[in-house]
């Protein structure tokens, strides 16, 4: 027992984040502690969404899980496996619209299977079922550049799925659609999620979204980045209008706690 | 007070597309005819003797003579096919490079300071070299064609391969792509448009040289027509020769710029 | 054998050796011609062993020699007989006027020594003008543009600039006594040391097969003249101007020699020769430009005659 | 399982930013020790004649002895002074050409398909033209090197320019400027980085013609010396000429990037 | 009386937008209709906002008072004189940051004056106040590169304000930020605008923001383009706390409302 966070014992399935120290050497060559002593564990077929001020490492970390930026203090663990670099288990949906202007829809959904070379005849059904979830069919052979910005994200959620990661992570997917199709995207990403198993990571800013999505919200705070707090909304969303649901009483209290530290907070920040 | 007048409505005509293409158009000619007009009066007035600088009037017809007499498209033919043959293997050369360049900072860091370098010599003084290695045949011109271009080449392509979006590399990485087909399928394709159009600027360079490749052991070309012409004072052979690459050369911008509207409909249709 | 590489630069007085070429006068020597507009890249490629044999104009001999290039000059070909002259421009009349004015002459040229001998004659040093180095394609322009106040030129150019500039004036020409008895300004054929080294015999069949197509040109003018514009793309008009239609020395163009004629001139054989020229003339030659390059500090030293000079495959041409 | 050894902790440096300058650096230099040792190799193998081909060593020895005995540093500096003298004629002519052409769609469409056309012309061709109007001094070189480089500035400029955010130009235009101003104000001052950045490339262009132009009613300059070597076949002396265009070259393009890191602090502190 | 919706009687201060329609020309020809018949009324020194769904042409009306987008139907008059071209009556505060990065924060929101040719004397003291509403008094010679994302808004702001303009065009001005910069920069820009008695049109995408801020909210549907409801939430929010706010029962049933017609909308638009 010589680290004050380390756990002797871990279950094998899940994500587990342990003790993850994170620092970037800036320009004039002083280091900056972006993330300090985080430690969360997402279980199996649950969304987690990482909701906290901005600049408090969200990002980072969700990059350091997804192999994209090296982890040189503490560990993380999928599913029992350490991570090292970049893996197919964990696939990732950008904010910015990230579909390959120069192929189809069908051909952006298939790119990570043909990439790792799968046989064609195995990659069409899984690419039609999944440019189906995401009600795409219809424009299968259209270019992302003749599409809208939220059916670009459904293309990038269809062509992540596709390659059967055991953890989606999405950092802000929905960030930069306007209210209505925010809405939309989040309803469909439920439906996929209940009938994949699939297990995500999410980042959001915003309250609403957190609480409607989350089985479990980590709460970060900044300077250093770090988990303030972990927060099992347990909202029966089953069958749930979202209208219904906004209006319930657990979730508006909710809410209001989420809306009052994050205030303390930003205000924290400006003393 | 609110009466039609204020509603200022312009009037219409009856397809805007095509008259914004014509008047694209008529002002492009404008500025041609000015040029032509300015040409001809500056040869009509005496600046210098008629034989020195003549006017387009004697060019075009210098033109049609060569053309008809002197079998000038032959030489135009082996003049196009010499840069189109230089082009390519600068780019088949470059490309690669470039692309490593632009892609991994090591080969970047090792090549770079080289290649930065090697833009600054001066074709011409290859020659002799060239002579000596590859003799006075082909091989030679074609080579200080390449070398002409492929320096700038090289540096631009790395410096467009840089551009590419770090969100397409992180895609393609987190979807389990092996790195050297992230190089391929991400990197290259991405940059492909750019590419292209990058060819389609350096080629102009090309044709910059093609004099220079040309004078030494001539035998065929534009380039070796100008320089016989030279030999006898012909200015209006020389000129017709200019001209004739300059049409050249807008010819294979059209074209690259069409292949360009083709090959990325995408890059046009917004 | 391996076929013999050559080079010269578009001027009508190279032209021969297509005739040679195409006539097949070259005993089963192959020839590579090509046309090198810039004879100092032949030179060097000479050196390199990519090259063989050249015609170039006759004042390289003791740069070569002082500078150490292994190029030999194997014979005089031809002196110039009017296509060279000089030329003032309008309202220059004398000499004297030329004193810190811009004259443009090939540096490293026989021009120049031209140039240099015409200027002394008449009381003006070469430090008095400044000598400005054009090749004669660009000096055509400098001397219209009213930059240059002397130029010298050869045809066509010469012909250019008096009708461009009607009231420009000839100040003197190759036709001149001085300048034709010493066959001062001319051409020469040169070949690589190495060549002449590791292959004596080629190195003669090649000084055959160049005056084998003298012979051809005099007794076929019209022919010859029309196989030289073709070898070198001029018109048939450009190529009359400079050899003349009957193949006979041509005032206002050159006079070429025949074997006989280039071996009195160097020396290997007794005789005169036409135009007063002086019989084993090549010695004042040699001398006359080694004064003048070693005036104007292209070489070092005064080097003997033989270091720069090989009559041997000449000798075997006869 | 969570053992120290799974933290996977590389070791760390000092000063890490003055490792990553010193691995920069002793990259490139590896580059071009690879580079030399290849050309001295391949100059002692027998490739080609000694005198042809000379190897670095023998290069270097020329060029001292250049500097030392035959006042080289003259001709560096001549040749020095008339690149920039011609770019700056370069640039003065095509900044307000290029910025009119990228700022207003009818000065565009006027001139582009000229400037276009013009890019393609070989400079040489010039050559007889310039010495008629301008002689063979200074004015004759200097406009040469202007020609090799101004249409494809004045191409490059206006494309730039046509790269300024809208947001910027319609703030400025809600903010009341009238519209020459914000030419002025905004266009011309959010393009000046690229331009710099432009004008570094495009120096590189102007050094590859110097050769050219100073062949020309040679006197002093690299370029006339590389010609009077070549004369001598002292292919020694005129790869020291290249050398030493290749090094100001890289000096320029050196200058160029500090004074944008001095000048643009903004776009470098991100 | 040519015209159903020309009013006769105008009264002088105040925008007024009369019948405005806009018809894009597309690449291949064909006309595409934006805004159609719009017709609104926005009293000096009151926020009005232009809410709806993505697409509905509320920066293009944004753009067309501006006097960024020609008029060619339809009439837009500002305190009585009709709009042609843009002028500095009207000044505009974009989503994205327009910040002139060469410039300081001062020289930033002298930026208008300096470019009319105000002297430098009566600059100075306008300058400097601003910064100061702004709260930038501390970064008065720091360079946009230097700030965050809210600061740089609120110099745009400042800068816009310092040109006095008779209204302030805002399209999305918070769109890019994080909500708790996004809640400051609400509470700076109500206080600035009850200082500064200015007149405000502003475009969003958020009923919570367009409620907090809104004295007047014109809500738009698309296809075409139009303005489908006028609501005043005479909410009084004097010295109100904006959490207590959003507890009001006004406030909880108008966003109920609103939120219902946007649904209602997207659903339409999708059926
Ligand atoms: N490569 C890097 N080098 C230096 N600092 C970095 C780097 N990447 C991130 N940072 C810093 O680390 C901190 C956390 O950044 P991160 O992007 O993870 O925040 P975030 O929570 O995602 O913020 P946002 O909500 O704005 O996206 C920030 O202060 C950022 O400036
Ligand atoms: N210059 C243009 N040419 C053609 N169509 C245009 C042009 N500008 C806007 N449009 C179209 O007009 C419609 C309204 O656009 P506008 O940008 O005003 O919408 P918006 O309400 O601001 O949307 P958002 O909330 O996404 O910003 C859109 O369908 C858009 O595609
Ligand atoms: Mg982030
Ligand atoms: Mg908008």
């Amino acid at each position: 027992m010589t680290t004050v966070t380390s756990k002797p014992e871990i279950s094998v399935s899940g994500l587990y984040v342990d003790s993850v120290h994170k620092q970037f050497r800036l320009r004039d060559g002083t280091e900056f502690t972006a993330l300090k002593n985080i430690s969360l564990n997402l279980e199996d077929n649950q969304i987690g969404v990482l909701l906290g001020p901005s600049g408090c490492g969200k990002s980072t970390l969700l990059r350091m899980i997804a192999g994209l930026e090296s982890i040189e203090e503490g560990t993380i663990r999928l599913n029992g496996r350490v991570i090292r670099g970049a893996g197919a288990d964990r696939a990732m949906v950008f904010q910015s619209y990230s579909s390959f202007p120069w192929l189809s829809v069908r051909d952006n959904v298939a790119f990570g299977l043909k990439g790792r070379g799968e046989a064609l005849s195995l990659r069409e059904g899984v690419v039609d079922y999944y440019i189906d979830a995401v009600k795409l069919t219809a424009f299968a052979n259209a270019y992302p550049h003749q599409l809208s910005g939220g059916m670009q994200q459904r293309v990038a959620i269809a062509r992540t799925l596709a390659s059967n990661p055991e953890l989606l992570l999405m950092d802000e997917p929905f960030g930069a659609l306007d209210p209505e199709t925010r809405w939309q995207m989040q309803a469909l990403l439920l439906d996929i999620v209940r009938k994949e198993k699939t297990t995500v990571l999410m980042v959001s800013h915003d309250i609403e979204e957190a609480l409607y999505l989350g089985d479990v919200i980590f709460f970060m705070g900044t300077k250093p980045g770090r988990v303030c707090d972990v927060i099992r909304p347990n909202i029966e969303r089953n069958g749930q209008d979202r209208d219904a649901l906004l209006e319930l009483d657990r979730y508006r209290e909710l809410e209001r706690e989420i809306r009052a530290k994050m205030r303390s907070q930003a205000l924290e920040l400006v003393a | 007070m609110t009466t039609a007048t204020e509603k200022s409505k312009p009037p219409r005509f009856g397809n805007a597309v095509l008259m914004g293409r014509l008047s694209t158009f008529g002002l492009g000619l404008l500025g041609w005819l000015f040029f032509l007009g300015a040409w001809y009066w500056a040869a009509e007035a005496d600046i210098a003797p008629d034989r020195l600088f003549p006017g387009p009037d004697t060019v075009i017809a210098s033109l049609y003579e060569l053309l008809v007499e002197k079998n000038f498209a032959a030489d135009i033919w082996a003049s196009t096919k010499r840069i189109l043959t230089s082009f390519a293997i600068a780019i088949a050369i470059a490309l690669p490079l470039g692309l490593l360049m632009g892609a991994l900072k090591v080969v970047d860091r090792v090549l770079s300071p080289l290649a930065g370098a090697f833009r600054y010599l001066p074709a011409p003084a290859f020659i002799p070299l060239l002579l000596m290695w590859l003799g006075t045949g082909e091989a030679q011109k074609i080579a200080l064609l390449v070398i002409g271009v492929i320096f700038f080449l090289i540096i631009m392509i790395a410096d467009t391969t840089r551009q590419v979006p770090k969100v397409f590399l992180e895609t393609a990485k987190t979807l389990g792509l092996p790195n050297y087909k992230i190089l391929w399928s991400v990197i290259f394709r991405y940059s492909l448009p750019a590419y292209i159009d990058l060819f389609r600027q350096m080629l102009a360079v090309s044709w910059t040289y093609l004099v220079i490749a040309e004078i030494v052991a001539a035998t065929d070309g534009i380039g070796a027509m100008m320089m016989r012409a030279k030999r006898f004072v012909h200015v209006d052979d020389i000129m017709a020769g200019i001209l004739v690459i300059g049409i050249l050369g807008l010819l294979f911008d059209a074209l690259f710029r069409l292949l360009h509207r083709l090959a990325f409909p995408y890059l046009h249709q917004r | 054998s391996e076929p013999v590489k050559l080079s010269l630069f578009s001027w009508p007085g190279y032209g021969f050796w297509f005739i040679a070429k195409e006539k097949g006068l070259t005993e089963g020597l192959e020839l590579d011609i090509s046309i090198i507009e810039d004879p100092y890249q032949s030179f060097g490629l000479m050196t390199a062993g990519a090259l063989h044999a050249t015609s170039s104009t006759a004042e390289y001999g003791p740069i070569a020699a002082d500078k150490d290039v292994g190029i030999k000059l194997v014979t005089y070909t031809n002196p110039s007989y009017g296509t060279d002259k000089i030329i003032l421009a309008p309202g220059i009349t004398a000499a004297e006027q030329l004193k810190g004015e811009t004259v443009a002459v090939l540096e490293g040229g026989l021009t120049q020594i031209f140039m240099a001998e015409w200027l002394t004659d008449n009381g003006v040093d070469i430090s008095e003008v400044n000598f400005t180095n054009l090749i004669m394609d660009d000096a055509v322009g400098a001397m219209v543009g009213g930059t240059a106040a002397a130029a010298e030129f050869w045809e066509p150019f010469g012909s250019q600039v008096l009708e461009a500039m009607p009231e420009a004036t000839v100040a003197a020409d190759s036709t001149q006594e001085k300048y034709i008895t010493t066959a001062l300004l001319g051409d020469a054929l040169y070949m690589a040391t190495e060549f002449l080294e590791s292959r004596p015999e080629d190195a003669a069949k090649l000084t055959r097969a160049y005056f084998n197509a003298v012979d051809f040109w005099k007794a076929n003018p019209t022919e010859g003249n029309k196989i030289i514009a073709k070898g070198l793309n001029f018109n048939v008009a450009d190529v009359e101007q400079v050899l003349g239609k009957d193949g006979e020395i041509l005032k206002g163009g050159i006079f070429v020699f025949d074997r006989k004629q280039a071996a009195i001139f160097m020396g290997l054989k007794p005789g005169t020769l036409p135009l007063n020229i002086a019989s084993d003339g090549m010695k004042a030659h040699w001398d006359i430009t080694t004064d003048w390059w070693l005036k104007f500090g292209f070489i070092d030293k005064r080097m003997p005659m033989e270091a720069g000079v090989d009559t041997t495959p000449l000798a075997k041409a006869l």
